[in-house]
């Protein structure tokens, strides 16, 4: 017969306003075989915790009930506590009176009734637990980030330095990701690329740090401390390692191309790099746009290149790489142009998005930093930006604030007028966000010192007249329509998961948002993991990002990755499916249901069984409720103490 | 002999509705019930009802007894004895089944108190049959449309209403009751009442009695149970058919215990906590349950275990039934 | 005896005779000829004395489970056991290569206690044509229209051959499609009425689960409704529901739609309604066809990280 | 009276005789401890969880409470090894018929028992002892799966050693470190002992599988059908022979049994 102790918390008045702690300590007296309740102003504190321990030594405690707030909160320390007292953490059950009670609830009678009903449940449930214990995993201490952008290479770095290997995968032929085609940052007006190629510099010659351009993480298997990734690397035409980045391929090439890169407008070559302090400085054919792929004639490039590194026969090759954790660092992308037909993107070649403003300011851009329209290449007089071209429209599916928008539109608006100073900056906007250090400052500058003139309203239409465009919107502020004669009109359009996102988080076995962007475990207090055990996350993977949080948000990941290194091996949570053998059919049904793929087959003397994969198992239960035959069973979530708890509370 | 004319036979039932539950056959989405009634339309023309009369006097679950309070504090209650109950329209088979259980019942060094309470406290009016059907085989059974066994008050239809005889001190008390709606017989009554009655479907069953050392390891065992689901159909319809479980269901600090029937077909039957069982296979089942009627029951008792109601054969499934059983032991005898 | 009654008795010879299946299951004769009976045989002798014509009715594939019989198997096949010996295949219950489907396409099967009602006396032989059915009594032979004679559950059969035999006794049919008026019908009311529509039906339960050992997707090795954890022996309404909507969601998904629960529910409760109304709403939600075919897609039984989550405000799609 | 309806009893005292198996000491609230026999058994029910048929261990001349030696296999026998002293279950019975000991005076008796199946017979032996001058000699085979599964090993090891002309002999199928005694499953240790049939009945209970060798073991070495006695076990519920379950052919282990001669048990069905 287990000894139950209830411990009813006050949590300062979170709970005791509400709820009759008291009562409800009085109350847990009566329940089956509790010996022991008592009620405390803070057990989490340490005289609280003490409590506890003290009084399962006292009162030969085996079983413990703590009526507090979420276990997402406290579990742990009150595990800690119960372990510390010698009795098995897993014979500890949390009764949430906290947010699941005092927090939503205002008449104390009621309340009180509740949480003595909670309290029931759980020891009910707790009577029927029994001890578990930890089981441990080897940690492979090598690391993947999949992302060479500057959240990708920050964390890198940052794991690298402290002296585990990394491997390093990116999608593009070179590192930078997006920060490579800005051109200045805010609030400091940093040239973009004298910070970033410092960075891509150390990790190209970090000795811990195996970089795979051009590549893609196309598999993941195994689980925390031993992952398997399998990485296809993409056909470069080019022998990389033959290469001496001469680039004479990409001068002498005739084929000339609109460049990804450059947002279209500026011409780039069918081989060569995207920028000229692109790292690794290797080019890349882009069979689409080659001549010789196209029409098998030219290979102009291959009769220049002075070591015979072109391959046009190259082929995707795989391979799979071992590692302990894993770094999403996978960035944004800006909504693709044709969702804004109201702005006439597309339609009129003057309408172009922030990224292509960006190259129109960059010195390596397609005007080397003179902002030219793009139509006819003159300067522009008057330029019109949009903001929230996207964003928070759930009209569009972007219900969310992309962020970074009102910062680098204000920093658009200042260096267009750096550059053109005769020039006009109009802003069309929602409302302005500022928080950030020195950011607010930041757009008053542009106001005030560079005379951006800042229209709060929604722009209707664009459509051209005599050769320049016409803005047409509400200014909400004064309630008059407003039409704007612009040359230039920019759209900060939303930022939206990277391409490749769905995929990746799908081979990963790690949730999305309904955008598309990686779910951190825990929006507050685990923002940098995943719920998946080894998963991080670091930058604008999880949501739209400026560069500082995501360098932040990287160290944070690379941290956390230093912490699980930190170990020799890593316990594992126990709460794991299980299979009674017995009474498993062999049907296999549970397999398709486990998104972790931890269900592996057994043979018997007569039959094949499941099992399952301890390191795997996320202890989820999805399996455990599609067994029909009721013989998987999830550790601490049986039926049986399930059903405890729901009899208690209904029979 | 008495007379009920058709049209007063409601009166009848409500009258002794006052004092009793009264039981009568209903139809319910097309087919005929014994069910609690409460002045429906008294269902006519079916062969036998869906339910036997044993469903009423042995019902599926029914409580032992209820307890209450902890592990160290219980105080435990007998379950209250039943309210008296009048049951018509049951057949005579059915009859004769009830009082086939109620001699394992009531009989031996334990009386079983839950069947004896409930028997005595029910009055059973059975109807002879008019009509049989395909699957009736009571005569192979030695019974008869008429027969008498078990039945309180034997009612015998004629065009214009029921012939009424009691056969027990019960009956004769409860036909007390319907002064004034009953008269008596007269003799032209009687005749056209009797000549009514068919004789069903006697088939050529050959019933035989098998003892285990004749027929116990027989392959036909083996061959007849191939075709078995396992389900229960034909225990439960069955009107001698009488295992049951005992279980404990719980409601917070109060419980019960509870009776309720099982079945030997079911592979668990026998399954024992340490996980022995002692009939595994379902040819082990198939036999017993046929062995029992025909040969353990008639050992302990000196009559097969089975009145030829035909609930198995118009129920299983798959046909496998005690008038098929009995018509292959025929032919396995003369094998 | 009809051609494909003899083509059938002798593949089944062949089959015992070569080794090629060790038992043969169909249909061999009954206590009387409107009730064949399921027949296992074992030697050419036993393949001799196989029946197939329209009296032929209980779905064979619940009996490929049994060990009993020496393997491998053959086994006769209509739509509906084609479709049963499909889901155990594809729930691993049974080995392919321990079964040999000998497929023969089905019009429907006569209710012998339909005919019975209809011809008004035991009927010895029945034909199907077209539309009408053919009875012979012991007083002649009768014409009655197919619905007042078929199994209720063959007159919304959409599938009157399997989708694939190792042999063929005849040339199979496409499969139809199954319509749900009845589920509509249903729908229409208010909850009220259907609250008491299913009281009045379950409460006539026996728990004699001839539901369950009927159903070819109902092979647990350890039922959780045998579980009294989850339901206690006693009957009353309450745990008739549970056992009923335990049941129908069990099969969720998998219902073949052979109809063999109700027909064998000696309360005559209409399971399939139950079991139709998920296959409707499977087929709407998930676009999955039915009956459900078991090699397709498990619709309720598999993690998919794009899944509909229409519960969520604004049932937002990703 | 109903006889479904058990008498509520309290659990005196608990001894635990091996990790899984536990003597649990009864007394009825209310009333006398009912009278019985050796080999008979009783309905114990821990109310909630259900009832379970378990032999009486303890010998009632002797008088004092009803003891219970019970092995954890299931749902009550799980429950009533959670209860303490104190708690209260329910007892009804006596149910079954008992060892037929009036038949054996002048017989030598030889015991043989294998696990929790020396609860009836400890009962037995106990009862045979208090009468020790009717019968010849007495042995006491008794086999466990390991030493620290040996029930009773205060009577095993001293009381019925030191009583007159009784031999006790133990064995186990796996040793431990300790253990000096044999290693044998319990037919090969009763054949190796090779007791003489001569005048001699043999008395055995365990487990079926034991059974069923130490039976075949007893014809090896001569006994004949009628010179031995065992047990049976089958699952049971209302005790009183109306629930049709515990049936072998047409005998109920529960009224007719659990005592079989082995020449009874061949007049049966080979069914449980």
């Amino acid at each position: 017969m287990p000894r139950t102790g209830v411990f009813v918390c006050w949590c300062g008045i979170n709970i005791a306003k509400t709820v009759d702690v008291e009562g409800v300590a009085a109350a847990s007296r009566s329940l089956p075989g509790v010996v022991h309740a008592e009620t405390y102003k803070y057990f989490c504190s340490e005289p609280g915790q003490n409590l506890i321990k003290e009084a399962i030594w006292e009162k030969r405690l085996d079983r413990v009930v703590i009526a507090t707030c979420s276990p997402s909160m406290h579990q742990a320390t009150f595990r800690e506590a119960a372990q510390a007292a010698g009795l098995n953490p897993y014979l500890v059950q949390i009764a949430n009176i906290r947010e699941q009670c005092s927090w939503v609830h205002s008449n104390r009678e009621e309340a009180t009734g509740k949480a003595v009903a909670l309290v029931t449940a759980m020891v009910a449930k707790v009577r029927r637990d029994e001890p578990l214990q930890a089981f441990t995993l080897p940690v492979n201490r090598r690391v993947l980030v999949i992302g060479g952008g500057i959240a990708g290479m920050q964390a890198a770095l940052d794991i690298a330095d402290a002296g585990y290997p990394v491997v390093l995968v990116e999608r593009e032929p070179n590192l930078g990701g997006r920060m490579a085609q800005l051109s200045e940052t805010f609030p400091t007006l940093d040239c973009a690329s004298c910070i970033l190629t410092p960075k891509t510099a150390e990790v190209a010659r970090h000795p811990l740090i195996e970089l795979l351009a051009y590549s893609e993480v196309r598999e993941v298997s195994g689980y925390v401390g031993a992952f398997t990734a399998t990485i296809a690397r993409k056909p470069a035409y080019v022998d990389w390692d033959k290469c001496i980045g001469c680039m004479l391929c990409q001068e002498k090439c005739p084929r000339k191309t609109p460049s990804d890169f450059q947002r279209g407008m500026g011409p780039g070559k069918a081989i060569g790099v995207n920028f000229p302090q692109a790292v690794p400085n290797r080019p890349v054919i882009h069979r689409e746009h080659c001549t010789y792929f196209q029409t098998g004639k030219c290979q102009v490039c291959a009769r220049i290149c002075p070591v015979d590194a072109v391959d046009f026969n190259q082929a995707e090759t795989t391979q799979e790489k071992q590692v302990g954790a894993i770094v999403v660092a996978t960035g944004y992308e800006v909504v693709a142009p044709d969702q804004f037909g109201e702005y006439g993107y597309g339609k009129y070649p003057d309408v172009i998005d922030s990224l292509a403003f960006e190259r129109l300011n960059s010195s390596s851009g397609p005007t080397d930093g003179v902002i030219r329209r793009p139509s006819d290449g003159a300067v522009p007089k008057e330029v019109v930006f949009i903001q929230c071209a996207g964003s928070r429209d759930p009209d569009k599916g972007k219900p969310y604030c992309s962020k970074i928008c009102c910062m680098y539109t204000a920093k658009h608006a200042m260096l267009y007028r750096h550059k053109v100073p005769d020039g006009q900056a109009y802003i069309f906007y929602m409302d302005i966000r500022a928080g950030g250090k020195r950011y607010e400052e930041f757009v008053q500058r542009a106001v005030e010192n560079d005379g951006a003139l800042y229209l709060r309203g929604r722009v209707a239409r664009v459509y051209p007249e005599d050769g320049r465009l016409v803005v047409k919107g509400v200014d909400t502020l004064s309630g008059q329509n407003v039409e704007v004669f612009a040359d230039l009109v920019v759209l900060a359009t939303a930022a939206v998961p990277s391409g490749g996102a769905p995929g990746l988080a799908q081979a990963l076995k790690v949730g999305t948002d309904e955008h598309g962007f990686f779910n951190e475990a825990h929006p507050k207090l685990r923002p940098v993991e995943t719920l998946t055990r080894g998963i991080f996350l670091a930058g604008s993977a999880l949501a739209p990002k400026d560069i500082s949080e995501s360098v932040a948000q990287a160290s944070g990941a690379a941290a956390k990755v230093l912490a699980l290194f930190s170990r020799e091996e890593l316990l594992a949570d126990p709460l794991v499916a299980t299979v009674n053998e017995s009474h498993c059919s062999g049907c296999f049904w549970c397999r398709p249901t486990c998104p972790y793929q931890a269900i592996e087959e057994k043979a018997l003397r007569d039959r094949q069984v499941a099992t399952v994969n301890a390191g795997l198992c996320q202890g989820c239960g999805a399996c455990a409720a599609a067994c029909r035959n009721g013989a998987m069973k999830l550790r601490g979530f049986t039926d049986e103490q399930l059903l405890a708890e729901v009899n208690a509370l209904c029979l | 002999m008495k007379f009920i004319a058709a049209a007063k036979l409601p009166l009848l039932l409500e009258r002794l509705g006052r004092h009793s539950q009264v039981y009568a056959p209903v139809a319910v989405d097309g087919r005929v019930w014994l069910s609690p009634w409460t002045g429906e339309d008294i269902a006519g023309g079916y062969v036998n009802p869906v339910n036997s009369l044993k469903t009423l006097v042995y019902p599926q679950t029914e409580a032992v007894l209820e307890f209450e309070g902890g592990e160290t504090d219980v105080t435990v209650r007998e379950a209250s004895p039943p309210a008296p109950q009048v049951i018509f329209g049951g057949r005579p088979c059915d009859a004769a089944g009830l009082d086939l259980i109620a001699r394992v019942f009531m009989e031996g060094p334990f009386v079983d108190e839950l069947f004896r309470r409930r028997r005595e406290a029910t009055t059973i009016m059975t109807v002879a049959c008019r009509q049989a059907a395909p699957s009736c085989f009571c005569r192979a059974m030695g019974l008869s449309p008429a027969s008498e066994r078990g039945s309180d008050v034997l009612f015998f239809p004629g065009p214009e209403g029921y012939l009424v005889e009691a056969l027990t001190e019960a009956g004769e008390q409860i036909l007390e009751q319907a002064a004034g709606l009953l008269d008596d017989a007269t003799g032209d009554q009687a005749r056209r009442a009797c000549q009514e009655l068919p004789v069903p479907l006697a088939g050529d069953l050959n019933t035989v009695r098998l003892t285990p050392e004749e027929g116990f390891e027989h392959p036909y065992w083996e061959h007849l149970a191939r075709r078995c689901r396992s389900c229960g159909t034909c225990t439960y319809l069955c009107p001698t058919c009488y295992c049951t479980a005992l279980f404990d269901v719980t409601r917070g600090t109060r419980g019960r215990r509870l009776r309720g029937w099982d079945c030997c077909q079911f592979k668990d039957f026998l399954l024992m906590a340490g996980g022995h069982n002692a009939r595994p296979q379902k040819k082990q089942r198939v036999r017993n349950r046929f062995l029992h009627k025909l040969s353990y029951h008639p050992a302990n008792y000196g009559e097969q275990a089975c009145v030829g109601c035909g609930r198995c054969v118009d129920n299983c499934p798959v046909c496998l039934h005690m008038a098929g059983v009995l018509k292959d032991l025929g032919e396995v005898e003369r094998a | 005896m009809s051609e494909r009654e003899s083509r059938l008795r002798s593949l089944a010879e062949e089959l015992l005779a070569s080794g090629q299946v060790r038992t043969f299951i169909g249909f061999g004769p009954g206590y009387e000829p409107s009730r064949p009976l399921p027949w296992f045989a074992q030697d050419p002798a036993g393949a001799a004395q196989l029946l197939l014509n329209p009296f032929c009715g209980a779905t064979l594939a619940r009996y490929l489970l049994d060990d009993g019989s020496p393997g491998p198997v053959g086994v006769l096949a209509r739509g509906c056991d084609g479709l049963g010996i499909e889901r155990l295949l594809a729930d691993r219950r049974v080995s392919r290569d321990r079964v040999h489907v000998v497929g023969v396409t089905c019009r429907g099967a006569v209710d012998p206690d339909k005919a019975y009602r209809e011809a008004g006396d035991t009927p010895l032989s029945a034909e199907l044509e077209g539309e009408r059915v053919l009875l012979t009594t012991a007083s002649g032979t009768r014409e009655f229209p197919r619905a007042s004679c078929l199994y209720d559950r063959c007159l919304s059969c959409a599938d009157p051959s399997p989708r694939w035999a190792d042999d063929w006794l005849d040339e199979p049919l496409p499969p139809g499609k199954r319509e749900f008026p009845d589920v509509a019908g249903l729908e229409q009311q208010d909850a009220d009425r259907r609250y008491a529509f299913w009281t009045r039906q379950f409460s006539r339960c026996l728990r004699c689960h001839a539901c369950r050992q009927a159903c070819p997707a109902c092979h647990c090795v350890s039922c959780s409704l045998d579980h009294p954890e989850w339901l206690d022996g006693g009957i009353s309404l309450d745990n008739n529901f549970m056992y009923h909507f335990t049941r129908a969601y069990h099969v969720a998904g998998r219902c073949i739609a052979c109809g063999e629960c109700q027909q064998a529910c000696p309360a005559q409760i209409p399971l399939m309604l139950l079991n139709d109304k998920f296959m409707r709403d499977i087929r709407d939600l998930f676009g999955v066809c039915h009956p459900h075919r078991p090699q397709e897609k498990e619709p309720l039984g598999q993690f998919c990280p794009d899944d509909p989550e229409g519960w969520r405000e604004g049932g937002a799609q990703p | 009276m109903n006889p479904l309806v058990p008498q509520v009893a309290t659990i005196k005292n608990i001894v635990v005789e091996t990790p899984d198996v536990r003597t649990f000491v009864v007394e009825p609230d209310h009333g006398q401890t009912f009278a019985y026999r050796p080999g008979q058994c009783a309905m114990v029910s821990v109310f909630g969880v259900g009832e379970a048929m378990l032999s009486i261990s303890s010998t009632a001349r002797r008088g004092g409470p009803l003891e219970f030696s019970v092995k954890r296999v299931g749902r009550v026998t799980g429950a009533l090894h959670e209860a303490e002293p104190g708690h209260r279950i329910g007892v009804r019975g006596p149910y079954g018929n008992h060892f037929p000991v009036e038949d054996w005076a002048g017989s030598n008796l030889l015991f043989i028992g294998g696990g929790i199946g020396l609860a009836p017979l400890r009962a037995l032996i106990n009862h045979c002892l208090d009468e020790r001058r009717r019968y010849g000699k007495f042995d006491i085979i008794y086999g466990a799966r390991s030493p620290q599964d040996l029930c009773f090993q205060g009577e095993l090891m001293e009381n019925w050693p030191r009583a007159e002309d009784v031999g006790v002999h133990l064995t186990v199928d796996a040793a431990d470190g300790d253990w000096k005694g044999a290693v044998a499953l319990v037919p090969h240790f009763l054949e190796k002992l090779g007791p003489s049939p001569e005048g001699t009945t043999a008395i055995t209970c365990g487990p079926p599988i034991m059974i069923k060798y130490t039976l075949a073991s007893l014809k090896k070495l001569g006994f004949s059908d009628h010179q031995i006695v065992t047990t049976l076990e089958l699952k049971m519920q209302c005790g009183i022979g109306k629930c049709g379950r515990c049936n072998i052919g047409s005998k109920y282990v529960c009224v007719d049994g659990p005592v079989f001669t082995y020449a009874q048990l061949k007049e049966l069905p080979q069914e449980y």
